[in-house]
């Protein structure tokens, strides 16, 4: 495949799934339990504290942020009903939506935003953290006003495009005294959303049950919410099946279960309604293996792995090549012009290695590498084992380590003992939230998914650094081109396949998908066909 | 007399493979209303084969291959199994050799006994536990109450005996079978046995087949007597007649082969005293988070000693002390407190010095000798241990194999090639390849057959001559003792009880427990002198 | 009260192998690559190194092995479990939570193997070398051999997916909310397949056990009396040789405890049920040290205390041993 | 050799040994049968056994021959199952005849040390080990012996307990040897049959251990075990059971013979009816 004409149909993919709200008008009906596939249990539910899809789940039903996003993937007000910016990026106003109460009983204010900006965001939520960090204050004028003042310029396009994962509101009342990291609220949280929360049965469930005093009013449809907790991939397609659960969001059920229950009538396996999740495999390269720092190395392992082949056979209909480190559906910031790929052809690889001086050796083995792969998803599994097989071909012989979780991250990111390394690069929202860290210089030894490689670029560095100040929305986009193309070049890291995340549906399911981050929206909308 | 049981012409066939053909072959015997009669033989002989088979219970892989067996002219082989359940228990019960094991452990007395009125007569549970209580009283057992909530291992060897010949008379069976019911036993609880059987048999008026290989006991007991051996009876006949005017070549051997208790003549015995053993105690304590220390007192002030070139004889019941004595003089077990001198100076603590002054036979001719090595290797590793040469060791042990009477080539052959009696000649063997000044003999023939035991016996005799051993003999019977020792202590819960020239203290006894040892030796009328 | 201090006696004995593995497992995991924080940034998707330094601070992984460790014994002596980070909740709270599920499995199991496993014993014993011995005790064989996961696995297929007799998984149906019977009915449901599952290898070992044992009491001398006695061959199997026979089987429900106990973190896997087992194979993963020395030291307790009842148990059988004295 | 005829006589011993021999022979010749890397990408994932004529048993859901790995797996699974035990075999020998023989202290410090490994669930040990030291054959195997050893300990200490007060034994006390020769060459050699034969059930538990590692996917994905397959297989059990299947029946058949060996030579080294345990 040549690169424009794979990047023309990637662009069509990209219009095509944002979602149209092309649903026919039904009249919701109001009552039912809907109950979800709980994939991995969490040590807190309150999405102020933790950003991640396994928080989202729960807690973006019971809780809500200033913004979320509408079906066209633009922001829309939730908590926040307008904003506006001063023109410098440093200064955001948010007005905030009057009469909503907390489960609870008590206001809602601007008081609570300000705590949790400060409090929260800024300490303790992950990305948070490097989101605000030049967050110096957040005034509030009035019980409804919330003035949020930086440091340094925060373009608003970058500081929206986050909000719906990263600014949750969590009641002030509640967290004021004591430890934060110790409330109780931390598992049983209190917030303004749709449902209130009920109980957490550790490896069982979780309850939450119809706010009666919600700000929409006549909504939600649904009267109960159910997460069961099921581990085991295989025991919650036969679920699904039994009709125990009715939705299981995420990529959570295996790629085979997936590609059936998408064959069976009575089920949709859809990427539709995670447009907002979506993440890229990676081959991590090590710099300080002299091998891997030639770029002809680089270049020919990228060549020698056919990724269209493994895409077709391995993960089906949910995955598609990536081109480089912002995805496709990133609108606002997917490069439009082509950017350096590198296909499938093994004699290239062969002939790039020859160059670089490793010949086959005995056995025809050039040279050994370990890769490790991070222990989460069935895909990198298959990843992996695809990346051995195929490396061996241009005699290159591949050792997997294989890790838990922990020792994954300290192995590779602290510890820096790896030749090749692969897992998931998540996008979220903005390339400079979840992905420049991946290649900008100058991370802490340990800190995990961010430039470990040993390997820095002051041009790159310049480019990150610009872009994640820069307030105008068409300079900004034109930096990330120039740093996609840098990255893409130098390849030190590789992101060739992109996967949106996979949602299971019973069909019963209504107003389903209807967002782009519709399994961690609030559902307020949905509600189940009898 | 009316004839109880009979059997005539039995042949049972053993499983291929084994020694010899038939277990017993062409076996005729009756037995009388009224009357015990004794089958003896040796180890093999074929005589609990046969009670077996009286009971119906023989092993699996023997048959019967010929012959009848018949009970009151009832014909026994053709009873299914239903009509054996009727038979046994209630008109032929047995008593077995081992109380130990006979009883069921997880049960109390009283349940077991109980069980026969109740599955053969069907009474209830009080009507059943009155006729135990009955049972029980007869057979003399001291607190008949306690006995029957008792499980058997509160009770002694002696004391369960008795309640399994309770048991088989429990419902006055016409025939009593005792397979070797006192050979297990000390010789005093021994001696109440039999006079409790014959007190029984003659009251019940009960057919009683008891089997042993010793000819005391037969004396004592006995109507009329079944020599077997190999599968075959070579002689029957009265008691008086059999065993004061024996006919077959086999029963004369074994007669002659019982010792006698005659002391034998005082010889002069050196001054020196090679071992001296002064006031040796040794406590155990049993151990353990769940038990509560309960100390027996093992050795109490414990002084004896050994001539050169003499033997003295430590005699007591099980539980005496004497084992525990052995295993301290040759430093096995430490003592609490005492001293063990041999020529003088103290026992060394080090292994291997000690090991040059004194060495030991043990009882159990199976047990002494490791299965997987070679017997020359095990009699020559003590000398090359301490020092000597390999080549000269094996040469020795050759030596000594045909000293003890073995041929001088079986040093390279493995212990399971060789009966008990060879073996407790290995173990001399090994003993002497040390060249001790004192042999510790602890119960050397007490596991062995009769005649072996005499064969034993004049070995150690004739080596004891031959190579001035100082010998400490450690034994329960006093009969061995008379015929080898020239000194005896008696002992008895740890302590010396009386000691003394052998001929002195059985002359004359001083303690009234060495007396009732003395009294108690079945078949002293007959042997005595 | 005798049993009491007995078992205190009994604790106090086990305290010390108690403490070594505490202790042990304590350094060991210390050698692990990876920490808690590490185990939670990967759950939480991501974060900078200062919240790491924060959080390393907040669960106490910032001072020195030592330090640690003793601080850990220290709260233990006053039976304080400490703060399972991944859980965000006291340790004991976590595993009491855990712990229902993985008990009804062990006793269901248990009590399946030991039943089964007896009679099963019995009848080949009194066939010895004919064909239900023979059948029987190949099939003890192939169910030593079959790996348990796997026979989960293939009971999910056989049972779930096609007959669709059981659920495949989980601990008790809560899209309804059941209550009294229906809730009783609906949990045993879940652990047929659970039960069979972890039982078959121990139904093995108990079912050759006990025709072994059978075996070699029939040949005891006591039996010979029975049988002397006149009474009918079942008669001597039930009163004599049973309880005679039984008394190895019931010695390895003790032996046997640990060993269940970690053949339920595989099978809890399979059926994604909420135990203890799949707690702990969660908590190392995690590297919850607190959670991981915690369950360590409650199933430690738990093979003590199951071993402490076996004892009684042994005692009430074997009047030979007599607790206390 | 009474004992080889004896073990000869037996049905169970020669169908067991029958079954392992026909493992080993799958194992050594595995390179002959299936020359090239089993765990290279043979063909499309998931083909049916029977399917493509190319592959007799399949393939699973990386692309690679079924049947290939289960003759390279029986070699993995055997040297595993072989070295493992020889390692919880030597440990547990060590310990229990020191324990054993010389009692007392000695004898309590060892036993509370077993104790400990024995409360300890042995699986949760287990992955703990893993965890801690990676997931390479290597250290999955020692991983497994580190585990095994305490029944072992305990059976050589039972032995040694009883034996060391055997008359043969004291006599060799009395004749002045050493304790090295009294555990070494008198009580070693005799304590060994029933250590032998319980060794085979030590190696079947090593085997079922290392697949229910590979399983939790935590043994090593570069060598074709046959747990990894049935662990890679549960992603597609509800459609493609074939390919947790046909490992699980590999695993069975070959503990089978090793038990069956086992059972064979306990009734050829211990004609008494020998408990399990």
């Amino acid at each position: 495949m040549t690169g424009p004409t794979r990047r023309e149909m990637l662009l069509l993919g990209a219009t095509a799934m944002i979602p149209t709200a092309a649903f026919a008008q039904e009249t919701p009906q109001r009552g039912g339990v809907l109950t979800v596939h709980f994939a991995t249990e969490q040590r807190i539910l309150n999405p102020s504290l933790q950003a991640s899809t396994g928080v989202y789940i729960v807690g973006g039903k019971i809780q809500e942020a200033l913004v979320d996003l509408d079906a066209q993937g633009q922001p829309i007000g939730v908590l926040a009903e307008s904003w506006e910016s001063a023109p410098d990026g440093k200064t955001h106003t948010f007005h905030l939506r009057r009469g909503v109460t907390w489960h609870d009983g008590k206001p809602f204010t601007s008081t609570d935003v300000a705590f949790t900006a400060m409090e929260m965001w800024k300490k303790i939520l992950n990305y948070g953290t490097t989101l605000q960090q030049f967050l110096t204050e957040v005034q509030t004028p009035d019980p409804h006003t919330a003035v949020f003042k930086y440091e340094k310029p925060m373009p608003q396009g970058l500081l929206l495009r986050a909000l719906p994962d990263l600014g949750y509101v969590s009641p002030k009342h509640v967290y004021e005294s004591g430890d934060i990291r110790q409330n109780p609220a931390n598992t049983a949280p209190v917030g303004t959303g749709p449902f209130k929360f009920v109980t957490y049965e550790r490896g069982q469930h979780v309850i939450a049950d119809r706010n009666p005093n919600y700000w929409r009013n006549g909504m939600p449809y649904l009267d109960r919410v159910v997460w069961r907790v099921i581990g085991d991939r295989a025991a919650a397609a036969a679920q699904m099946e039994a009709g125990q659960i009715l939705f299981s969001p995420y990529s959570s059920l295996t790629i085979a279960d997936m590609q059936r229950l998408g064959r069976d009538p009575r089920f949709e396996a859809t990427t539709r309604g995670n447009e907002g999740n979506v993440r890229t495999n990676t081959l991590e390269f090590n710099f300080r293996n002299p091998i891997l720092a030639d770029i002809r190395v680089r270049k020919a392992l990228a060549h020698a792995l056919n990724v269209p082949f493994f895409i077709e056979n391995f993960l089906g209909p949910f995955a598609k090549p990536g081109t480089g480190p912002i995805p496709s559906v990133s609108t606002d910031y997917y490069p439009t012009e082509p950017m350096p790929q590198y296909g499938y052809d093994v004699a290239q690889a062969n002939r790039l290695l020859d160059e670089a001086g490793h010949r086959r050796g005995a056995g025809g083995v050039r040279f050994n590498l370990r890769l490790n792969p991070a222990p989460w998803g069935e895909d990198i599994a298959l990843w992996s084992t695809f990346i051995q097989q195929s490396l061996q071909q241009v005699g290159v012989r591949v050792e997997i380590v294989r890790l838990d979780a922990a020792g994954f991250l300290r192995t590779v990111y602290n510890d820096w003992n790896f030749d090749l390394a692969t897992g998931w690069h998540q996008y979220r929202s903005d390339p400079a939230v979840s992905t420049t860290v991946w290649y900008r210089s100058g991370s802490p030894r340990g800190a995990p998914w961010t430039n470990q490689w040993g390997w820095k670029d002051d041009r790159i560095d310049g480019i990150i650094d610009a872009a994640a100040t820069e307030v105008d929305p068409v300079k900004r986009k034109a930096l990330y081109a120039d740093f996609v193309r840098a990255a893409q070049t130098e390849l030190p890291l590789w992101m060739p396949i992109e996967q949106i995340f996979v949602s299971v549906f019973n069909k019963r399911i209504r107003n389903a998908g209807n967002n782009p981050r519709w399994a961690s929206s609030s559902w307020h909308d949905t509600w189940l066909a009898s | 007399m009316t004839a109880r049981l009979t059997v005539q012409g039995l042949t049972i066939r053993l499983p291929q493979g084994a020694d010899r053909e038939n277990a017993i072959e062409d076996v005729s015997l009756t037995l009388n209303a009224g009357e015990i009669l004794c089958v003896v033989g040796e180890s093999g002989s074929g005589k609990s084969v046969t009670a077996s088979a009286a009971m119906g219970l023989l092993a699996p892989g023997l048959s019967i291959t010929a012959g009848a067996l018949d009970l009151c002219g009832e014909d026994l082989r053709n009873v299914t199994p239903d009509q054996w359940r009727g038979i046994r228990g209630r008109r032929i019960a047995m008593v077995f050799q081992e109380p130990m094991t006979a009883l069921n452990p997880l049960m109390t007395v009283g349940a077991q006994l109980e069980e026969m009125w109740r599955v053969h007569l069907g009474l209830d549970t009080a009507e059943a536990r009155r006729r135990a209580l009955a049972a029980l009283t007869e057979v003399k057992l001291p607190d008949p109450e306690g006995a029957l909530r008792a499980y058997p291992h509160e009770l002694s060897g002696g004391q369960r005996q008795r309640v399994m010949i309770a048991m088989a008379l429990a419902l006055e069976p016409e025939v009593l079978i005792c397979d070797e019911p006192t050979t297990a036993l000390d010789v005093t609880t021994q001696a109440q046995v039999l006079a409790l059987i014959k007190d029984l048999q003659v009251r019940h008026g009960t057919a009683v087949m008891f089997i042993t290989h010793d000819f005391g006991v037969v004396a004592e007991i006995a109507d009329r007597v079944a020599v077997m051996r190999l599968g075959q009876v070579v002689e029957e006949g009265s008691a008086q007649a059999v065993l004061t005017t024996p006919q077959h070549d086999y029963t004369k051997a074994l007669l002659r082969a019982v010792p006698a208790l005659a002391a034998p003549v005082p010889r002069t015995l050196s001054d020196e005293r090679v071992l001296e053993v002064r006031g040796l105690t040794k406590t155990y304590a049993s151990r353990g988070v769940f038990r509560r220390r309960r100390p027996v007192r093992a050795l109490d002030d414990v002084s004896v000693s050994v001539r050169r070139g003499a033997t003295l004889a430590v005699v007591g019941e099980s539980g005496s002390g004497k084992s525990t004595l052995a295993r301290v003089v040759v430093g096995l077990l430490g003592a609490d407190g005492g001293q063990v001198t041999i020529g003088g100076a103290p026992l060394p603590t080090q292994r291997r010095a000690a090991a040059r002054l004194v060495q030991m036979v043990f009882q159990d001719p199976y047990a002494s000798l490791n299965p997987r090595r070679r017997v020359g290797a095990q009699v020559a590793q003590g000398p090359i241990a301490a020092g000597t040469p390999a080549r000269q060791a094996m040469t020795e042990a050759r030596e000594l194999f045909c000293m003890v009477g073995l041929d001088g080539d079986a040093v390279d052959r493995y212990p399971h090639e060789f009966s008990g009696g060879q073996r407790q000649r290995i173990g001399i063997a090994r003993a002497l390849a040390m060249k001790p000044q004192v042999l510790v003999a602890d119960e050397p023939v007490s596991a062995l057959d009769v005649s072996v035991q005499a064969q034993v016996l004049a070995l150690l005799r004739e080596l004891q001559q031959r190579l001035d051993l100082s010998i400490l003999f450690i034994t329960h019977d006093l009969r061995v003792a008379a015929q080898l020792c020239d000194e005896v202590a008696v002992m008895r819960n740890g302590v010396v009880e009386e000691s003394g020239p052998i001929g002195a203290v059985f002359a004359a006894p001083r303690s009234d427990y060495t007396r009732s040892l003395i009294a108690a030796i079945p078949g002293k009328a007959l042997f005595g002198a | 009260m005798k049993v009491l201090t007995l078992a205190l006696r009994r604790l106090a004995a086990s305290l010390p192998t108690l403490l070594l593995i505490i202790a042990g497992m304590f350094l060991l995991l210390q050698l692990a690559p990876g920490d808690t924080v590490d185990a939670l940034m990967a759950q939480m998707g991501g974060g900078d190194p200062a919240l790491a330094a924060d959080l390393r601070r907040f669960y106490g992984l910032d001072v020195g092995v030592a330090a640690q460790l003793g601080r850990y014994m220290m709260r233990l002596i006053t039976l304080d479990l400490g703060f399972s980070a991944i859980y965000g909740k006291p340790v004991a709270t976590v595993i009491l939570e855990r712990l229902p599920p993985t008990i009804l499995l062990m006793a269901s199991a248990q009590s399946f193997a030991f039943f089964f496993g007896l009679v099963l014993g019995v009848l080949a014993a009194r066939r010895v070398n004919r064909w239900p011995d023979t059948l029987i005790s190949t099939l003890g064989l192939i169910f030593y051999a079959t790996p348990s996961f796997w026979f989960g696995l293939m009971a999910i297929v056989v049972f779930s997916v096609y007959l669709q007799w059981f659920p495949p998984g989980g601990f008790s149906d809560i899209t309804q909310s059941l209550t009294g019977l229906a809730a009783v009915l609906d949990i045993a449901k879940h652990l047929v397949l659970p039960t069979l599952t972890l039982g078959l290898i121990f139904l093995a070992i108990y079912l050759r056990i006990m025709r072994a044992s059978m075996l070699e009491v029939l040949s005891l001398d006591f039996v010979r009396t029975a049988r002397a006695k006149g009474l009918s061959e079942t008669r001597v199997v039930a009163r004599h040789v049973l309880r005679n026979a039984m008394l190895p089987m019931v010695t390895l429900i003790g032996l046997q405890a640990g060993t269940m106990l970690g053949g339920s973190v595989v099978v809890e896997s399979v059926f994604a049920l909420p135990g203890l087992g799949r707690l702990a194979y969660e908590s190392v993963v995690q590297r919850d040290l607190n959670t991981l020395l915690g369950i360590v030291f409650v199933s430690a307790i738990l093979v003590i205390v199951i071993n402490f009842l076996v004892d009684i148990l042994y005692a009430r059988l074997d009047p030979r041993i007599t607790a206390g004295s | 050799m009474r004992a080889a005829r004896a073990y000869l006589r037996s049905p169970a011993a020669v169908i067991g040994t029958v079954i392992l021999l026909a493992v080993v022979v799958m194992g050594v010749g595995a390179d002959w049968f299936y020359p090239g890397d089993p765990l290279g990408l043979a063909g499309r994932p998931l083909q049916w056994p029977g399917q493509n004529p190319r592959f007799s048993l399949g393939t699973d859901s990386s692309g690679r021959d079924i049947a290939a790995q289960i003759f390279h797996g029986a070699r993995v699974s055997l040297l595993i199952g072989f070295v493992a035990t020889s390692i919880a075999v030597v440990i547990g020998i060590a310990i229990g005849a020191v324990a054993g023989f010389y009692g007392g202290a000695t004898d309590t410090v060892l036993m509370r040390v077993t104790e400990a490994f024995q409360t300890l669930p042995n699986f949760i040990l287990l992955l703990v080990l893993v965890a801690v030291f990676g997931s390479t054959i290597e250290t999955v195997t020692i991983a497994i012996g580190i585990v095994s050893w305490p029944p072992v300990a305990r059976l050589t200490r039972a032995e040694f307990l009883s034996l060391r007060t055997r008359d043969f034994v004291q006599a060799c006390r009395v004749q002045g040897l050493s304790d090295v020769h009294l555990i070494l060459r008198e009580v070693l050699p005799n304590a060994l049959p029933p250590v032998i034969v319980y060794a085979s059930v030590v190696m079947a538990v090593a085997i079922l251990l290392e697949s229910a590692l590979a399983f939790l996917e935590l043994s090593d994905p570069n060598v074709p075990s046959w747990g990894n397959l049935i662990g890679l297989g549960r992603n597609v059990l509800r459609t493609e059971w074939y390919v947790s299947a046909i490992p699980g029946v590999a695993i069975l058949l070959t503990i089978l013979g090793v038990s069956l060996v086992g059972q064979g030579l306990n009734d050829a080294l211990n004609p008494r009816l020998a408990r399990a345990r």
